[in-house]
């Protein structure tokens, strides 16, 4: 047990002899681990950034019920009673026409058009909100619609909700396949670092089983070189993530402040990161496993 | 001393290119036995040596070290077989890019021995040897006959039962090989079996222990003891 | 000179061999090196194809003059003539308030909302144009017509092209950044496969010097590799950002038919692919004369 | 034959580690000569082989080869000097990924021979040493001295005007160390020059040509011829 511990130090320290004897190498490894984990983290970071953001754009349908100018005040009425029964309905909202216009004012850039305006060119109209999911009834709800006294034009507003949450799936599924190919990718450098570092040391290996030496004792060192290739490969990605996410927030708060949101990409939390790094480590240590496996057991003493 | 610490029985050996390398050997080493293993090129003593710490595994028949079956050990087993051995090698098998001490202290650090006793030993073995004030050197810079001395010390530095070397005068002249026969012998005398190849016909006329002889893959047994 | 040309062809085959018998790990190399290459020839790709799409916008700036409604036909007709004795101005275009309704009727989703109103509610406007560059005369137009009679509001348009610009160049300056870093990564895995490849190979490296083999002999067939290796993967890169230009056009067209606009990245011109290609081999090849020049003469025969 | 094709004046060789391994050597070899380097362990016999091909470079002294001066030779030029020599190394030096064949072969490719013409003298220098049958397979399939004579083969395979060989017959029994002696006399005698360094003292004295003696990095020159 005490010979056990020895060696897993002395394997650690291996790692450290490793490293210091060609040191530029290392670092060029980690670096291009880095990049290439560097590029699904990124993406992931902005998809579920989209969708934080997206998540506070109501996902359920809404339908614009613009009224014809100068509608009989009992139309309006009924129609409202009538929004208010059909199914799905959640809320139904009046939107007057003079407040329409105030938050149109409110928008940056518009203020100077509208107050050349003789007068109020909107319409009242009603925001109807429908139950999540319900994107078909909108769309009944619409034609049911078109043609009731009192109603100038019908607009339903699911189709943007629609392609945001179509684009964000596809952000996801983009993710998922970039991080499964370059996972694959990170387990194909590491299996090839290990194995040309097994070709490397040959004669040690040979040498080492001639004396006694156990397979867990050598590829020990080996597996210790992996996952810390893997680790500190996804450190340099978050790293690198980390410095575009703060460039990118600068530009962003000033675009965002264009159009008077807020536009902040927020980081990985600290557990997921942990996550992160636990996961590159693992993937360095699968690429040293299908490694070690497949060129250890090659070497053997003659 | 009359207990077989190595025995051979009915061991056939062909290599996959189809040549036989060793047909039908027979033969057993007693505990603290010293054995001389001579032949012609090509007669397979190095086969036969291969043969015991598993290097090469046998077509047929039984092997039995300390006990032990060779033939049905598995290969979580042939570690802890090749510890109890100590080798030295036809083709010495140095590692160049480390020093004389880093040589010798390799089957230590196998075994996890603590640093200090580690230390001690491979300074123990390396002077037995007569190669103490190079522990630093790289074996580059040993001669053909420093390399052969070093490939010795590090067979003993882990205390071996049995000792198993492969022409280890080969790059000697007469009275460098002379004295590590010398070295072998001494070991012998603290309780080490000894099995020795070689084909140095002076070695084998000089020595009173038992000769093995080996022709064309056959054993021609003969006790000189 | 015949033995010479035997001998490229003879490191040519070596490096087929090699490739043979390890042909998962040459592949995993490839695909690093074209992950790597592929970030910031793909973000090259996205700049300049925003820049030749900012560039169909005009960069001179515009100042729309909006006049009060029912203003003097002859105080238009001095404003016109005013408008066109400024210094820096090319050419001022009336546009009638039929003419901008009609235009806006155009842009989709709103010629419904449009159809609502009870009358035009646009304004008369004055859309003047300005010599390319001339953006303080446009700010200084802009104050000096804000008190004219018959103006209701005045509007300049350059400020989103100054933040496009400004955008642009952000992205050019990040696109030179990450070649430049990434090309030393490149540089780095080349040096390193090199490096490991040539310690693989000592002992042949050790028993060719010792046969009589020139330093360019042994160095050959390590240039054609890492030259391979970096065209390869260069070769790679062009396939991933070609690959991801095609999911995203498909997406990109139909989010632009919803405003009206044809949004398609193109790709590289075959010239520059070419010269791209050439870069990464370049590349490779500067890894591995790095690596050769530091590692090769290391190995001596003893 | 009576040019000088090797020459030493004044040649010392000391190693970085401090050790002065030869001593203000003279001493020349006509060409077509037949020399024996002789010594103890350590005497610097391999020390004064490598010096010829440049693998060591000299502290002091000239040596001349081929008319040549080895001491003032660029890097650029030690290649071409290589490739009039034909080496046998104590430590063979053979590649174990390859076939025989292609380790015969490598010094044609080095130098660009054609495909045809390598076959043709690598099989022939195969046959000479007897291991024409064995062409495919690897040298980890061959005894000791048949890797021994696949060295050989590698070393006449670009007909080299000199031949140096360090302790050729080392891990071969005495019939093989005479059939390889003989081998050598026979290049010597269709204009060869060779130069082989030994202890084995049969060698010596059932040689007929020169032999040099080295004792601690000094010739005790005899010429017996
Ligand atoms: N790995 C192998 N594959 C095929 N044949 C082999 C292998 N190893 C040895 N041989 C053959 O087996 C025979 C015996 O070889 P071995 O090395 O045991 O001889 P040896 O007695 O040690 O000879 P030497 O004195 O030359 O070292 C030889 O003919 C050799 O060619
Ligand atoms: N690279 C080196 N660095 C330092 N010392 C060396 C080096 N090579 C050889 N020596 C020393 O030089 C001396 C002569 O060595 P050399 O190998 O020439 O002897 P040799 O006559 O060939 O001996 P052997 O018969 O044992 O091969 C020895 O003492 C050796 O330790
Ligand atoms: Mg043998
Ligand atoms: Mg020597």
């Amino acid at each position: 047990m005490n010979a056990l511990i020895r060696h897993h130090l002395h394997s650690l320290r291996q790692s450290g002899v490793r490293f210091a004897s060609a040191p530029f190498a290392a670092l060029a490894n980690m670096v291009v681990i880095g990049v290439v984990l560097a590029l699904p983290l990124g993406m992931y970071l902005l998809v579920s950034n989209v969708q934080s953001l997206a998540s506070s754009i109501p996902t359920e349908p809404q339908i614009s019920v613009f009224l014809t100018p100068g509608a009989a005040k009992t139309d309006v009425a009924a129609l409202e009673n009538r929004l208010r029964a059909v199914e799905h309905v959640r809320s139904v909202r009046f939107v007057s026409r003079e407040a329409a216009l105030a938050s149109l004012k409110r928008s940056p850039g518009m203020a100077d058009v509208i107050s050349t305006l003789r007068e109020n060119p909107l319409p009242d109209a009603y925001v109807v909100t429908l139950g999540e999911g319900s994107a078909a009834a909108a769309e009944r709800l619409e034609s049911e619609l078109k043609g009731v006294p009192g109603i100038a034009h019908v607009q339903v507003d699911s189709a943007w909700v629609r392609r945001i949450d179509a684009l964000l799936s596809l952000g996801r599924s983009a993710v998922i396949l970039l991080s499964a190919l370059l996972s694959l990718a990170l387990v194909a450098v590491t299996f090839n670092t290990i194995r040309l570092q097994i070709l490397t040391q040959r004669e040690e290996i040979e040498v080492s089983k001639l004396i006694g030496a156990t397979d867990a004792y050598v590829r020990r060192p080996f597996f210790y070189w992996g996952g810390l290739l893997g680790a500190s490969g996804g450190l340099c990605a978050l790293l690198l993530v980390f410095l575009a996410q703060v460039l990118l927030n600068r530009n962003l708060s000033e675009f965002g402040n264009l159009y008077g949101v807020e536009l902040r990409l927020q980081f990985l939390p600290v557990a997921d990161a942990a996550l992160f790094l636990a996961f590159a480590a693992l993937l360095g240590w699968v690429g040293t496993y299908l490694s070690v496996s497949r060129h250890l057991s090659k070497i053997q003493p003659r | 001393m009359a207990q077989p610490i190595i025995s051979f029985n009915n061991v056939s050996k062909r290599y996959p290119g189809g040549r036989e390398a060793l047909s039908n050997i027979n033969f057993t080493v007693e505990a603290g036995e010293f054995v001389l293993l001579t032949g012609h090129s090509g007669a397979g003593k190095s086969t036969l040596l291969k043969l015991i710490p598993a290097i090469e595994r046998a077509s047929s028949g039984t092997i039995l070290v300390n006990g032990q079956s060779i033939s049905t050990l598995s290969g979580r087993g042939i570690p802890y077989l090749r510890r109890n051995l100590g080798l030295v090698f036809q083709d010495q098998k140095l590692l160049f890019d480390r020093s004389v001490f880093d040589n010798v202290i390799l089957p230590m650090l196998v075994t996890g021995q603590s640093h200090a006793e580690s230390t001690r030993r491979v300074r123990a073995a390396l002077d037995k040897v007569g190669l103490l004030d190079r522990e630093r050197a790289n074996p580059v810079a040993l001669s053909g006959g420093e390399q052969q001395r070093l490939c010795i010390a590090r067979a003993i530095v882990n205390r071996p039962t049995i000792l198993i070397a492969d022409e280890p005068t080969a790059s000697l002249d007469d009275e460098y090989a002379d004295a590590i026969m010398e070295m072998f012998r001494s070991f012998n005398q603290v309780g080490v079996t000894v099995l020795i190849a070689t084909h140095d016909r002076d070695l084998i006329a000089h020595s009173s222990p038992r000769v093995v002889h080996l022709q064309r893959g056959r054993v021609l047994d003969k006790a000189t003891a």
